[in-house]
């Protein structure tokens, strides 16, 4: 088992000489086969190409949250049954962040259900339209957050119909 | 450049078992571009997921998917008992392991019929699904229930397999793995069959990985990738097994290494049952669940299922994440689609074993904004026919 | 002299004529349909009459009582005819068919020709009916039942002039009457027979062939706008049809109404035909469906190529 | 090669279809089916009615004298009521056939014998 987790701190020691260790928040090892990274956002993209370069290419999803302080994306890349979650914090405000179809390509549709669930917007991404809700579907309206509970949602639907 | 038309393939289409749409854009006889414009089956789950105890949870994330049941129940099981820091007893993982083993080669079989009536082959279609009557059985038999096992349970399994069920599991299994034998060698010789699957659909191993691909329609693209061997859970890293892998990266290659994971399924089914562990098969947990994130994956029979726990230490999930199989091949669906027949395209579709019902949990629209006329139902064939005249 | 209008009449109408036909055509859709049933190792039509026969009739009622739709934008004269122009075609070839003796009611010379001119008539009263109707996908199931009527059509002919040229004549009875003298046709020219099987499956549209119908492309190809009394007549038409095609194989192939022992020729037409629908019905059981540039290129590239070395080969032999 | 032998030797074989109103096959031990309630046993906890993911049992009354109203059209038949009840007072017979013809009958009233 220790051999498992000291592949597992050699991924996390180059993964912070690459980006330095000021950006790379936290880590955590919880059980064999599972890594947790949380990483600033405007090392995101360097993160994602360096974990790429090191074997991590099937990317399984984007997980995207509403957590206490703004809005957290995880993203969860897969390598050989290791499973390295990335996660990113962005501000409720002004919730931006780059894309990563072109490291990735299977990601473009992951991004696009982030945005529309949550709001974050992947800047480059080549068509950021609507994914699941219906086309008369409410702007601004993004259901996986707090705020938006069923009655809300409810109230706003029949609202705008 | 001859005349792009853009042909939507209709949310209602007899060869789709639930609403789906894709938007063609066809030059003649060749897909150009596709777009998929789904959602029209979604429940928002992962909303309702919120307001729930666990308990609840269980049986609603046992209902995303009708063939998958248990691929997702032990998914979430894993998740809340790994949050609870409980560990299931031995004799309920072998148990899971087996209920999951005989719902692939449930959901294979399905297939198998599906794609068989998608060409045109009645017989087999009819074939087939008489025999998927067997492992029905034997789930009923197992679970009470044909479809919806409601085998899993938070810390364990709620049945034990007594010596007369596995007895009869060990007979129904020798027949299933014997007619997939069978069907595996009419869809590698018949000649229709070979017609109307080799080299089409293409996916190339390059583009699966690209495209983040999951389950046999990776594994069909040559790249040996399966959560049961990689990172196994419940039972797997006791059971001697291999993942199929094939090379022919279209839908004859990925006939055979289903075929080829029933037979498998079947094997591991005898050892599971041979070396049935003893003792009980659950462990009483609490209902309130300590905060924690863990992410938990299994090997559905349609490819790797994802699920994300965040718990908060109440009864309820803080936020639970779902990613269905179907919704990581979609990408590559739309690869396989571009530059193939029109005629294939009820094949190709079929051939990454669509749930949409499993992908709507969440999904994907692409309303593009020109003017693209809604024709009723598919008329995709009519130009594909004109092209053909001309030529 | 009043006596023979009345038989002749009443042959016309009743015997070898109209009510027998449309009694065989159910009767034959109900053996294909128990017959492919019991090949699927399930048990067809069951309820309807004794063993499910009568099931064919209760369809054919139950769409005479269904509500009869014209389509707004459809071509209202022609939409209506080709129903009744289709079913009027193979009652007609029907009659160029020797049942009861070894003469049909009507038998000139070149009712052969007759009889291959009817089937490509079919065809085209396919395409107007799926023209008319202005629906997607009736036009595209009309293009495509064009498309495959250029791929069987010239293999047919060319493999049913195996025959005429052997008995030297271009009649159907003549065909017959040489045959019950000389021997049947499937022991010199086999090939043909299976040509000419595997054509008359691609005429009546079955499974290896029913792209035009093909229901997880197409719906339901030309036929998707027809319902109600049309509907009926278009499906009684399908089934004479198939009557027809094991009623040519067997008059060209098997000898028609002829057999050596004591059974009156008409008993031996009957099971004649039968097997000729069994055969038809168990190609239906076996194949996928093919696509329609594989059924081009396979018609073109296998079957005419077969068809001439038949006729060769019927030169050649003298017999 | 082709299924023809396949086909040919079930010519014979009698069909698999199971002629249901005719033919019925023997229900399963354990099939989950309509429920039956011991009026005895139960103590009126509720703990089948919260524990139902349907939301489909209902509890008149608390306690000892508790009854239940389950809602048929609403219910999975998924047993976790059987699961989560500390006196196994409800449980799901073999009883399948549970089609009606009025919406009233689908709802299960269990009333207690009033002594």
């Amino acid at each position: 088992m220790s051999s498992l987790f000291r592949e597992h701190r050699d991924i996390i020691e180059r993964l912070k000489k690459e980006i330095g260790s000021e950006s790379l928040i936290g880590y955590e090892i919880p059980r064999p086969r599972r890594i947790w990274f949380s990483v600033r956002k405007e090392k995101l993209v360097d993160a994602i190409t360096h974990l790429v370069g090191e074997g991590f290419v099937h990317l399984s999803t984007i997980t995207g949250l509403e957590g206490e302080n703004g809005l957290e994306v995880i993203y969860h890349l897969n390598r050989k049954g290791l499973e390295a979650s990335l996660k990113v914090e962005v501000p409720i405000k002004q919730p931006v962040l780059p894309t990563i179809t072109s490291i990735i390509p299977g990601a473009i549709l992951y991004e696009r259900e982030v945005h529309e669930l949550l709001g974050v917007v992947f800047s480059g991404h080549p068509n950021l339209s609507p994914l699941i809700l219906p086309e008369d579907w409410p702007e601004g309206v993004y259901p996986l957050r707090k705020k938006w509970t069923n009655e809300e949602i409810k109230k706003k639907l029949l609202k705008g119909s | 450049m001859s005349s792009i038309i853009k042909i939507p393939f209709g949310p209602q289409h007899p060869s789709f078992k639930e609403p789906e749409n894709f938007m063609f854009k066809v030059d003649g006889e060749y897909v150009v571009d596709v777009t998929p414009r789904i959602g029209y089956a979604h429940r928002g789950i992962e909303k309702a997921l919120e307001d729930r105890t666990y308990i609840l949870d269980l049986y609603l994330v046992e209902r995303i998917c009708g063939i998958c049941s248990q691929a997702h129940t032990t998914c979430y099981t894993q998740a809340v008992e790994e949050a609870l820091k409980v560990d299931v007893p031995p004799r309920a993982k072998y148990i899971r392991t087996i209920v999951a083993e005989l719902e692939r080669i449930h959901n294979h079989y399905y297939w198998l019929g599906i794609v068989a009536h998608e060409i045109g082959f009645e017989t087999l279609f009819m074939y087939t699904w008489r025999d998927r009557e067997i492992v029905m059985d034997l789930l009923e038999l197992l679970s009470g229930n044909r479809v919806q096992y409601a085998m899993n349970m938070i810390g364990g399994v709620r049945r034990d397999i007594t010596p007369e069920i596995s007895s009869e599991i060990m007979k129904g299994v020798k027949v299933l793995g014997e007619r997939m034998e069978y069907y595996k060698k009419i869809c590698s010789n018949e000649r229709t069959v070979l017609t109307r699957s080799v080299n089409v659909g293409i996916l190339k191993t390059k583009d699966a990985i690209s495209l983040c691909a999951v389950g046999p329609t990776l594994r069909a693209s040559n790249v040996k990738r399966d959560v049961r061997a990689d990172d196994p859970y419940a039972a797997y890293d006791e059971i001697p097994f291999h993942a199929v892998t094939y090379d022919g990266c279209d839908i004859a290659s990925r006939i055979a290494t289903r075929c080829d994971e029933v037979i498998e399924s079947v094997e591991i089914i005898r050892y599971a049952l041979g070396h049935l562990p003893t003792g009980s098969i659950e462990v009483i947990v609490s209902r309130l669940v300590p905060s924690a994130e863990i992410v938990s994956r299994v090997e559905a029979p349609r490819g790797e299922n994802m699920h994300y726990l965040k718990s908060n230490g109440t009864d309820k999930p803080e936020r639970y994440k779902v990613r269905a199989p179907t919704l990581a091949n979609l990408t590559a669906l739309c690869k396989m689609l571009i530059g193939g027949y029109i005629a294939d395209i009820p094949v190709v579709i079929a051939g990454i074993d669509p749930c949409f019902c499993c992908m709507d949990r969440l999904t994907f629209v692409d309303v593009n904004n020109d003017k693209s006329w809604g024709w009723k139902g598919e008329k995709l064939r009519r130009y594909g026919i004109k092209w053909y005249k001309k030529q | 002299m009043v006596q023979e209008t009345i038989i002749s009449l009443l042959q016309i109408v009743i015997f070898p004529g109209f009510l027998f036909f449309i009694i065989a055509a159910f009767f034959y859709e109900w053996v294909d349909r128990k017959f492919v049933a019991r090949l699927q190792n399930r048990y067809g039509p069951l309820h309807t009459g004794p063993l499910g026969l009568l099931q064919p009739f209760a369809d054919f009622l139950k769409l005479l009582s269904k509500e009869d739709i014209i389509p707004y934008a459809a071509d209202k004269l022609l939409f209506s005819v080709v129903p009744i122009f289709m079913l009027s075609l193979p009652f007609t070839a029907l009659f160029c068919i020797p049942i009861v003796n070894s003469t049909a009611p009507i038998s000139f010379e070149g009712d052969l020709i007759l009889v291959i001119f009817i089937t490509t008539l079919i065809v085209i009263s396919v395409f107007i009916g799926a023209w008319s109707s202005t629906n997607r996908f009736s036009t595209i199931g009309g293009m495509r039942a064009c498309l495959q009527m250029l791929g069987y059509e010239i293999p047919m002919t060319i493999v049913i002039a195996g025959p005429a040229i052997a008995a030297k004549t271009l009649s159907i009875s003549k065909i017959v009457q040489w045959q019950t003298a000389g021997f049947w046709f499937i022991l010199t020219q086999p090939l043909g027979f299976i040509i000419v099987a595997i054509c008359f499956l691609a005429e009546l549209q079955k499974i290896p062939f029913d792209i035009p119908k093909a229901e997880t492309e197409v719906v339901a190809g030309w036929l998707t706008e027809f319902s109600g009394k049309k509907l009926a007549l278009l499906r009684l038409a399908g089934d004479l049809e198939f009557v027809l095609a094991g009623s040519i194989m067997t008059s060209l192939y098997l000898g028609g109404p002829s057999g050596f022992w004591f059974m009156p020729p008409f008993v031996w037409f009957i099971i004649k035909l039968t097997v000729c629908i069994l055969i038809l019905s168990n190609l239906r059981g076996l194949f996928a469906r093919f696509r329609i540039d594989q059924l081009m290129r396979g018609v073109w590239k296998y079957l005419t190529p077969l068809a001439l070395l038949q006729i060769i080969l019927v030169e050649l032999i003298p017999w | 090669m082709s299924m023809e032998e396949e086909l040919i030797r079930h010519l014979l074989k009698k069909p698999v279809t199971l002629r249901y109103p005719y033919e019925k096959l023997p229900p399963v031990k354990g099939l989950r089916g309509k429920h039956v309630w011991d009026s005895e046993r139960c103590i009126g906890c509720g703990l089948c009615a919260t524990d139902c993911p349907a939301f489909a049992i209902e509890l008149i009354g608390k306690g000892l004298t508790a009854e239940l109203k389950i809602y048929l059209g609403r219910c999975l038949f998924c047993g976790q009521c059987e699961e989560s009840c500390p006196r196994e007072a409800i449980r799901l017979t073999q009883l399948y056939e549970l089609a009606e013809s009025d919406r009233k009958n689908l709802i299960l009233e269990f009333k207690r014998e009033s002594t």
